[in-house]
């Protein structure tokens, strides 16, 4: 990485949120706010150059990789320090590894590591260590995986495999959330549980000349719409939920805020998921008549315009996103002759389940119009989000799910990222998250299949299967991708850096390492 | 008084007791899943079998609720499910400020209420009171959060007498204080109307102005005093009141309070942090209601101790 | 310092310079049918030390005559339209109500009628009268403390240290209106206004607070107007007397000559239906005693006063000891007694209101022993008619339909039936059936009391209980009720059981008397045997404080009563000493005393 | 026996004032009829709303919104303007009304019966039942209501009239208490001891002599709550558990738009006058209800 030549260092910015920080600790970190504050805090072997999705090595210095693709030997960046004081160390890697697959840990992203070998007996409880993590040397890690796993450079970017200090998390017991002692560039200062948190610069950051900002202020509790209000007047950097909706036009509409606005795209796909195993949607025709009976464009315009429609899970900017495919069109007409051949000439009645927060519910209206322009009769279930997850992980509840306010922003930049869990066989068990409960073997098997290619030099050749993955489904129609969000990130007019790091693909809001203010002297 | 008080604390306690255990059982019922929202959407069905089991959310409820109400006779409100802190301690840090929020509330809706109601009853039948009423009416009739949201856009944003949202200092707590007291003041300066029309045709407020008194003294010491006296049992209830306005006026206004902290664990079904806030408010209505019977007790010499 | 002789004894002056003077008050009220006038002409004068009586009926225009001197009048409704009150010179109605404030409490001071509720409840007697003394007297609030607890002393009330502190409701009533008398006296006023200032107090209360006024005003030489329509009274305090009928004065004259040679039909008229002691002249003695309709055996009614965290029973109140006694056919058979002796707890637990101990036997069958519909019909032979007419009837129904409630009850003939009797009954009471239309404050309280005695007699009791049904209504109108009530019980064999602490209505209409005093009988027998021959000291106590309405009657001295009537309230443990009732002779019982 | 006259206001007037129905003499009032007529209106607007507007209260349409997808502000052919989906809100506002007259007056009218009953029975009977009643009184009130809506809203697949009976459970709480008090001071009155010496039964003293007189606090309270159960309706939709979308409701059109105060404030606007205005003429109704019920205020209008 190289230094912006323009920056200068020092001073401090602050960022708003409506809800509060949950935890800091990265096995357990998982939403899209601490997402990036745990980037800035902790770094694992592996990161993403910023404004990017390319991998570089992070903690890591090197890495080699066997022929097979199954034993990950790291080298270590020396003198690399805790915010402890503490050098890092390879059993610090080690024990960060073990620490997030370890069922008492509750991480949410333990899953992630299921190709490490010895990860199963690690997960049941037989084993308190992974088989096939060890350190040889302080400055080197080994990773021995059971089965060929392209994306595990990628999972080693994840902050739910950065490297933690073991006697800090003793010392702070199941705290350490709230007490994280991390290598990153930003260490926390304090924490007002329900105020504010104060990130201070780690002095001893090993990427030199980083970070530029001498703090981070996050203020909590703080609902958009005045975030916004206090971002016009100068009392705020950066309002963390972006642009509320009823302010979005106001603030476009001003050339002046506009500028100041930076737009991008993100790694995520709005769909509506058509339960495969509940009738009618068992019916292949019927979901693909719901497909076509979808006006895209106007929900687009409902939420002014702030996405670009979708034809296919994967997002554009995806490796791997297919781009001549035209998707199912909107064309009701043929949506209606589609459903009489499935037998539905009348239609049917149905339910979707959304999230209660704006605008999902204002979406799921648009959606129940479209269908009933095609004779199917939707009655809307708005429920907080935990009633829609639950619903959704029962065979039996949920016909139609719009996907909104949970949806699925990938956790790392690979084409697979948008398969396993959501379309994949292993997710559509009580309780997953495959919710069109849309289970084709094949497909796993190809899924399985261009997974395991993991020579580099065979990339395309890995996003190729991904694509054609990617098209079956769709031929199979058990959703309906609706739109990928745009993203819009305002600044105030102080803060410096290139666009790219206002809508870093990784870290939402903005890359906070790599910002800079303009007023400092 | 000692043993009055002993009393109603027991009663209270056996109230606090009987929230609890309703809570919980409706929380129980709820069709969601809190496992699965800790557990996150790569988690393997094995995962989510553990979590389960660590938290002891597979046992009986019996169990779970017997086993939380020995945690909390330990002052132990359990742990959040997906902010993994201490509830106590989450509670604890946003409990002054919903405290501060709710003295200002009271405060404000009690000076403007009552002096809205004092006024109008003092010139009954005038338009002066017609007015007050329909404006005490609309008071409760306006949703908290347009009210919240203008006075914010008016005040903070147009004429910048008040920070825009926030907490630290006076100014921060007075618009948030204002919003949630325009509701109460409309209830209030009715109530406090209608009392005062009342005493003033007491036989007593004759007397004191036959020992030639100033209006002012016959008006704040004696018709105001014995005014007030029914108003003060309705602070109790107010307390309960509070509760549901608070998420609302603390979102507008950023104010870090425990309404936040319950909206969001409502959304997440975070258990513990739901009973907590529960019991916490719960709480605090009963000591409202305590509180409000102490004052009157004290206020009022009459009332006799049961 | 008030009471101290530094004063010369403020006897009647009468051609001292009047202190007072109101020439042609005419008093108004606004109403939608324009001015109208509450009270017209009035004239008098008021010299100092002197009594000014102002007597007459209820609505007659006293209050508003007094309220007028105060400065007190509703406004913007009610105001003086006419005339003027002059005070040593100073035209009050012209003052502005700065000065007048200045005057009000200081020159001219005011008792009022309610003592109950004329004291603020919340706050302490000391702070009261301090500060009644702190709105005249620039003082301190130590010296305004050590003038209360003075004045305190000279009203003669009793532990007077101990009152300073004391809540109104802790007081009784007598000793509230103490506290008014020294509140009213403490500025030494040139002229205090008594509205009534004993209508609400028990006979032997009343007397202590008459005697109490007199002796101050002698000792302050303080120009007083009593006003009350109790001729009694006049006749033992007054000077000078105005009778007052529809806002208008009707006389005016010296007491003596008032009461012995009125000029004015109405003024004797008014003298003519007051009760007086030693003239039964309408009761005929005994003979009428037919078969027993109520017996009462070893009635015993107790409260339970609970306390303590688990609110258990830690006193008692003995409101009714072991009372005995029987009503016959035809008979009135009256309860006497100071307020708080049980009277009323008799009549309830007869009436079925309090649950009892011992006998209650009506008709012959003992109530505790029926079936409830059984009691039901029972209860149909006794009916109550209470004091107040007013809190006694339902003010959102129609009055003729509070009269057909107890036929509807019971489901006695049909609605036109029930129409028809109860039209029957109104002109039997004395009211038009036009009037069954109307709501019950739209009568007065002589015509709510016959319509409470017309629903007693729906359903054609045999016992009807009186529980003090005459003592809240004017003189006159109290005598058309009794004499109402005589006729029926001569018509309809009606029995009653009167209840009254007014010794001298008691007199008049009763066949047998019971005298009362915490919760036991101390003294029964016929009328004559405890008029003319009381045994028991308390019965005599009680006839002696009745106001003689006769202005030459000398009151033998020395029957001044001490402290207040002990508490039936007792601790559990400690039951209260049984009375034991002695027969002297005919059937006159008497308690034993030690 | 006397020849004293007493000048009373009795005897003044000869002719006893007619039987008058109480709609009779309520209607002679302006403010109430005022008042009606604004009930009735909303009434009927509500009723006939199909009628009275073009629109369909779900139809979407092309030109309610913007290119950029802004809502547009009241014009001729958009009479309130639209909402953000592009809907008319006249017709919105139109057909929730049915959704708040049955919020307002439906649920709260649970809600009062429901706190009658428990208070008036409370104060009435006292003992072990009026304990009984009035501790699960105190531990309801102790419940943050909302807390309880949610969950019970949850728990029942909420729908207008699943919704209409959770405000109706957590609503009735204030009444019953206010209620119990004024039940058992009317309890000690004189008139109810003198009712029970006539023999008379609890459900009589119960219905003709102690419900007349809680008339005008009920009134109160009932006028008092339309709009706050309106408004408990509105956050519950917010919270997704009121009145499902795409039904309108005075309430979740609030809700749903709150936050375009600024951009867009027909939407907050129009509404909540809905709101506010229904409650104010209820209360009117109310006031004058309360003075015409009451035989001792006749004639002092
Ligand atoms: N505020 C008022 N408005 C209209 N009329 C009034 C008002 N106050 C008193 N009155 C009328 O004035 C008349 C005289 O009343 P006042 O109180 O002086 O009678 P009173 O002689 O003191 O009777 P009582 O013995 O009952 O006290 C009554 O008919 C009463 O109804
Ligand atoms: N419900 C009750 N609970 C406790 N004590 C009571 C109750 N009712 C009456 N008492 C007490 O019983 C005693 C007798 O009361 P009661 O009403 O019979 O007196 P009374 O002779 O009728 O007096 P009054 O002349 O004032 O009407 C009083 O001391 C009273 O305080
Ligand atoms: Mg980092
Ligand atoms: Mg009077």
């Amino acid at each position: 990485s190289t230094l912006d030549p323009n920056a200068t260092a020092g001073g401090g910015i602050i960022v708003t949120y409506k809800d509060d920080v949950a935890t800091l600790d990265p096995a357990i970190g998982y939403d899209w706010q601490n997402w990036s504050m745990i980037k800035s805090i902790f770094d694992g072997l592996m990161d993403y150059a910023p404004g990017t999705t390319d991998l570089v090595p992070g903690l890591a210095e090197s890495y080699t990789i066997s022929d097979d693709g199954q034993v990950f030997t790291f080298t270590l960046r020396p003198g690399v320090k805790f915010h402890n004081g503490r050098e890092m160390t390879a059993e610090d890697v080690v024990y960060s590894l073990n620490r997030v697959t370890n069922p008492a840990t509750q991480s949410p992203g333990a899953g992630f590591f299921g190709s490490i070998k010895g990860y199963d007996a690690v997960a049941d409880g037989s084993a308190s260590s992974l088989e096939g993590v060890h350190s040889d040397g302080p400055l080197s890690v080994t990773i021995e995986l059971s089965r060929p796993d392209a994306t595990f450079l990628h999972v080693l970017a994840l902050n739910f495999a950065s490297v933690v200090p073991e006697e800090a998390v003793a010392a702070a017991g199941e705290d350490f959330g709230k007490h994280p002692v991390g290598t990153g560039a930003f260490s926390l200062g304090e924490w007002t549980i329900g105020q504010r948190l104060v990130f201070e610069k780690n002095a001893d950051y090993w990427r030199a000349g980083l970070p530029y900002l001498d703090s981070i202020t996050f203020e909590v509790g703080q609902e958009p719409i005045v975030a916004l209000l206090r971002l016009q007047n100068g009392e705020v950097d950066i309002p963390g939920d972006g642009i509320p909706p009823a302010k979005f036009r106001e603030v476009m509409d001003d050339p002046a805020q506009a500028a100041r606005v930076v737009e991008g795209g993100q790694l995520h796909t709005g769909y509506i998921t058509l339960n495969t195993q509940m009738a009618p949607f068992d019916n292949v025709k019927v979901r693909q008549a719901v497909n076509m009976a979808i006006n895209k464009d106007r929900i687009i315009q409902v939420i002014n315009g702030r996405a670009v429609s979708a034809t296919q899970p994967l997002p554009p900017s995806m490796p791997g996103y297919t781009d001549n495919y035209a998707g199912y069109a909107f064309d009701a007409d043929a949506a209606k002759s589609l459903l009489a051949e499935a037998g539905f000439a009348d239609g049917f009645e149905t339910e979707l389940y959304v999230m209660n927060t704006d605008p999902n519910p204002r979406i799921a209206q648009a959606i129940q119009q479209d269908l009933s322009g095609i004779g199917v009769s939707v009655s809307i279930k708005s429920l907080a989000q935990a009633s829609v997850i639950a619903a959704g992980g029962e065979a039996d509840q949920a016909p139609m799910i719009w996907s909104g306010g949970m949806a699925w922003i990938a956790d790392f930049p690979d084409a697979s990222n948008f398969y396993g869990p959501i379309l994949g066989c292993s997710g559509a068990v009580q309780g997953g998250w495959n919710w069109s409960w849309y289970c084709n073997e094949e497909l796993d098997a190809m899924a399985t299949k261009a997974d395991s290619v993991t020579d580099p030099a065979k990339a395309d050749e890995r996003l190729q299967m991904w694509s054609d993955v990617y098209m079956a489904v769709m031929e199979d129609a058990p959703w309906v991708p609706v739109f990928n969000e745009q993203r819009y990130t305002m600044k105030s007019e102080r803060m410096g850096g290139a666009d790219a790091l206002y809508v870093d693909p990784v870290s939402i809001p903005v890359n906070y390492d790599y910002v800079y203010v303009n007023d400092v002297q | 008084m000692f043993s009055f008080l002993i009393r109603r604390l027991l009663q209270s306690l056996l109230i606090l007791l009987g929230v609890s255990m309703i809570t919980f059982v409706l929380l129980y019922w709820l069709p969601a899943d809190p496992v699965r929202q800790i557990a996150g959407r790569s988690a393997t069905a094995q995962t989510v079998q553990n979590i389960r089991e660590q938290l002891g959310l597979d046992q009986p409820l019996v169990v779970q609720y017997w086993r939380y109400l020995g945690n909390l006779l330990q002052g132990d409100l359990g742990r959040s499910y997906l902010q993994r802190t201490e509830v106590s301690t989450l509670i604890m840090s946003r409990l002054p400020a919903s405290l501060l929020l709710m003295a200002g509330a009271i405060f404000a809706e009690l000076l403007i209420g009552l002096s809205m109601g004092v006024v109008a009853a003092l010139r009954r039948g005038s338009r002066t009171d017609q007015v007050l009423m329909i404006v005490s009416f609309v008071g409760v009739s306006a949703p908290q959060f347009v009210v919240g949201l203008l006075l914010l856009y008016v005040f903070a944003v147009q004429l910048h007498w008040f920070p825009i949202g926030g907490y630290g200092t006076f100014s921060h707590l007075v618009l948030p204080a204002l919003t949630m007291g325009i509701l109460g003041s409309g209830w209030y300066s009715r109530m406090m109307r209608s009392s005062m029309v009342d005493v003033l045709r007491q036989d007593f407020v004759r007397t004191a102005r036959a020992k030639g008194l100033t209006r002012r003294r016959i008006i704040l010491r004696h018709a105001l005093p014995n005014a007030i006296l029914p108003v003060i049992a309705m602070i109790g209830i107010d307390v309960g009141i509070f509760m549901g306005g608070i998420v609302v006026v603390e979102s507008v206004f950023g104010w870090p309070g425990i309404g936040q902290l319950a909206w969001q664990a409502i959304q997440r079904v975070d258990i513990p942090i739901i009973m907590g806030v529960t019991l916490v408010s719960a709480t605090a209505i009963v000591i409202g209601n305590l509180v409000a019977d102490v004052i009157s007790l004290m206020v009022d010499p009459r009332i006799k101790i049961r | 310092m008030i009471g101290a002789a530094e004063k010369p004894s403020g006897a009647y002056a009468p051609d001292a310079a009047p202190v007072l003077q109101v020439s042609n008050l005419t008093v108004s009220v606004n109403t939608e049918a324009g001015l109208k006038s509450l009270i017209r002409n009035i004239s008098f004068s008021l010299n100092p030390g002197e009594t000014l009586a102002i007597a007459g009926e209820s609505g007659s225009g006293k209050s508003i005559t007094s309220l007028a001197i105060m400065g007190l009048l509703p406004p913007p409704v009610v105001r003086v339209t006419e005339g003027q009150i002059c005070l040593n010179e100073t035209d009050l109605l012209t003052l502005p109500e700065t000065r007048m404030r200045d005057i009000r409490g200081n020159r001219i001071a005011m008792i009022f009628q309610e003592p109950m509720t004329s004291l603020n409840p919340v706050m302490t007697i000391g702070a009261q009268l301090s500060e009644a003394i702190m709105a005249h007297d620039p003082i301190g609030r130590r010296e305004a403390h050590t003038r209360s607890l003075e004045a305190l002393t000279a009203v003669r009330m009793s532990q007077p240290e101990k009152r300073m502190s004391q809540f109104p409701h802790e007081l009784s009533g007598g000793m509230r209106q103490r506290v008014m008398i020294a509140m009213a006296l403490a500025l030494r006023p040139d002229v205090l206004i008594a509205d009534e200032p004993t209508t609400a107090l028990d006979v032997t209360v009343q007397r202590e607070v008459l005697e109490l006024l007199r002796d101050l005003q002698r000792d302050l030489g303080t120009a007083m107007i009593l006003i009350t329509h109790d001729m009694g009274v006049v006749a033992e305090m007054a000077d000078r007397v105005i009778v007052m009928q529809s806002g208008q004065m009707v006389e005016e004259g010296n007491v003596k000559q008032l009461f012995q040679a009125p000029k004015e039909d109405y003024t004797k008229a008014l003298l003519a239906s007051v009760p007086r002691m030693g003239d039964g002249s309408g009761a005929q003695e005994g003979g009428k005693a037919g078969a027993s309709i109520a017996e009462i055996r070893n009635l015993k009614v107790r409260f339970d006063v609970r306390g303590g965290i688990f609110g258990r029973v830690t006193h008692r109140v003995h409101a009714v000891e072991n009372v005995n006694f029987d009503i016959h056919a035809g008979e009135t058979f009256a309860l006497v007694g100071e307020s708080g002796c049980g009277k009323s707890t008799i009549a309830k637990a007869l009436a079925g209101l309090v649950p009892y101990t011992g006998q209650v036997r009506i008709s012959g069958s003992e109530i505790h022993s029926l079936t409830r519909a059984e009691a039901k019909a029972i209860r149909r032979d006794v009916q109550m008619i209470f004091q107040d007419p007013m809190a006694s009837l339902d003010p959102r129904m129609r009055v003729g339909d509070l009269v057909a409630e107890p036929l509807v009850i019971h489901k006695i003939g049909t609605v036109a039936e029930r129409s028809e009797r109860v039209a029957m009954l109104f002109d039997r009471v004395g009211l038009s059936a036009a009037q069954m239309e109307r709501y019950p404050h739209e009568f007065s309280g002589g015509q709510r009391q016959r319509i409470c005695i017309a629903r007693a007699l729906a359903l054609q009791p045999k016992l009807i209980i009186a529980d003090e049904s005459v003592s809240a209504l004017d003189v006159s109108v109290q005598a058309k009720v009794l004499e109402l009530m005589r006729e029926l019980t001569e018509e309809m064999g009606v029995a009653y059981l009167f209840i009254s602490h007014d010794m001298a209505v008691v007199e008049n209409i009763s066949d047998r008397v019971a005298v009362m005093y915490l919760g036991q009988i101390v003294e029964m027998g016929c009328r004559a045997q405890v008029f003319g021959n009381p045994q028991h000291a308390y019965t005599r106590r009680l006839i002696a404080a009745v106001p003689v309405p006769d202005p030459t009657y000398e009151r033998p001295a020395g029957l001044r009563l001490a402290g207040d009537i002990p508490s039936p309230m007792r601790r559990l443990e400690d039951a209260p000493k049984l009375a034991k009732l002695v027969d002297i002779g005919e059937g006159h019982l008497v308690a034993m005393q030690d | 026996m006397s020849i004293v006259t007493t000048p009373d206001l009795a005897n003044s007037d000869t002719a006893s004032p007619k039987r008058q129905s109480a709609l009779a003499r309520l209607l002679q009032r302006r403010l109430a009829v005022f008042g009606f007529a604004l009930i009735l209106l909303t009434v009927l607007g509500a009723v006939f709303a199909p009628w009275l507007t073009p629109y369909s209260p779900y139809e979407q349409m092309f030109d309610g919104l913007t290119i950029e997808g802004a809502p547009m502000p009241p014009s001729s052919t958009f009479l309130l303007g639209t909402d953000l989906l592009g809907r008319d809100l006249l017709t919105r506002i139109l057909y929730g009304a049915r959704t708040s007259l049955i919020i307002g007056v439906a649920a709260n009218g649970m809600a009062l019966i429901i706190g009658t009953l428990i208070g008036v029975t409370a104060g009435y009977f006292r003992g072990w039942v009026g304990g009984m009643l009035m501790r699960m009184t105190d531990l309801m009130m102790a419940f943050p209501a909302l807390l309880l809506a949610i969950c019970l809203a949850a728990i029942f697949q909420p729908s207008l009239w699943i919704v209409a009976m959770v405000i109706a459970t957590v609503n009735w709480v204030q009444t019953a208490r206010v209620l119990y008090s004024e039940t058992s001071s009317l309890a000690e009155r004189e008139f109810i001891a003198a009712e029970r010496t006539l023999g008379a039964g609890h459900m009589r003293i119960l219905f003709k002599h102690i419900l007349p007189h809680l008339v005008p606090t009920i009134i109160v309270w009932g006028t008092l709550g339309i709009s706050t159960t309106v408004l408990l309706e509105a956050t519950l939709s917010f919270l997704g558990v009121g009145v499902q979308p795409p039904v309108a409701s005075w309430g979740n059109i609030i809700f749903e738009n709150q936050t375009y105060f600024q951009a867009a404030p027909w939407l907050v606007f129009f509404p909540s006058l809905a709101i506010v205005v229904l409650a104010l003429a209820f209360n009117l109704v109310g006031d004058a209800l309360r003075d015409v019920l009451d035989p001792t205020q006749r004639g002092r209008n």
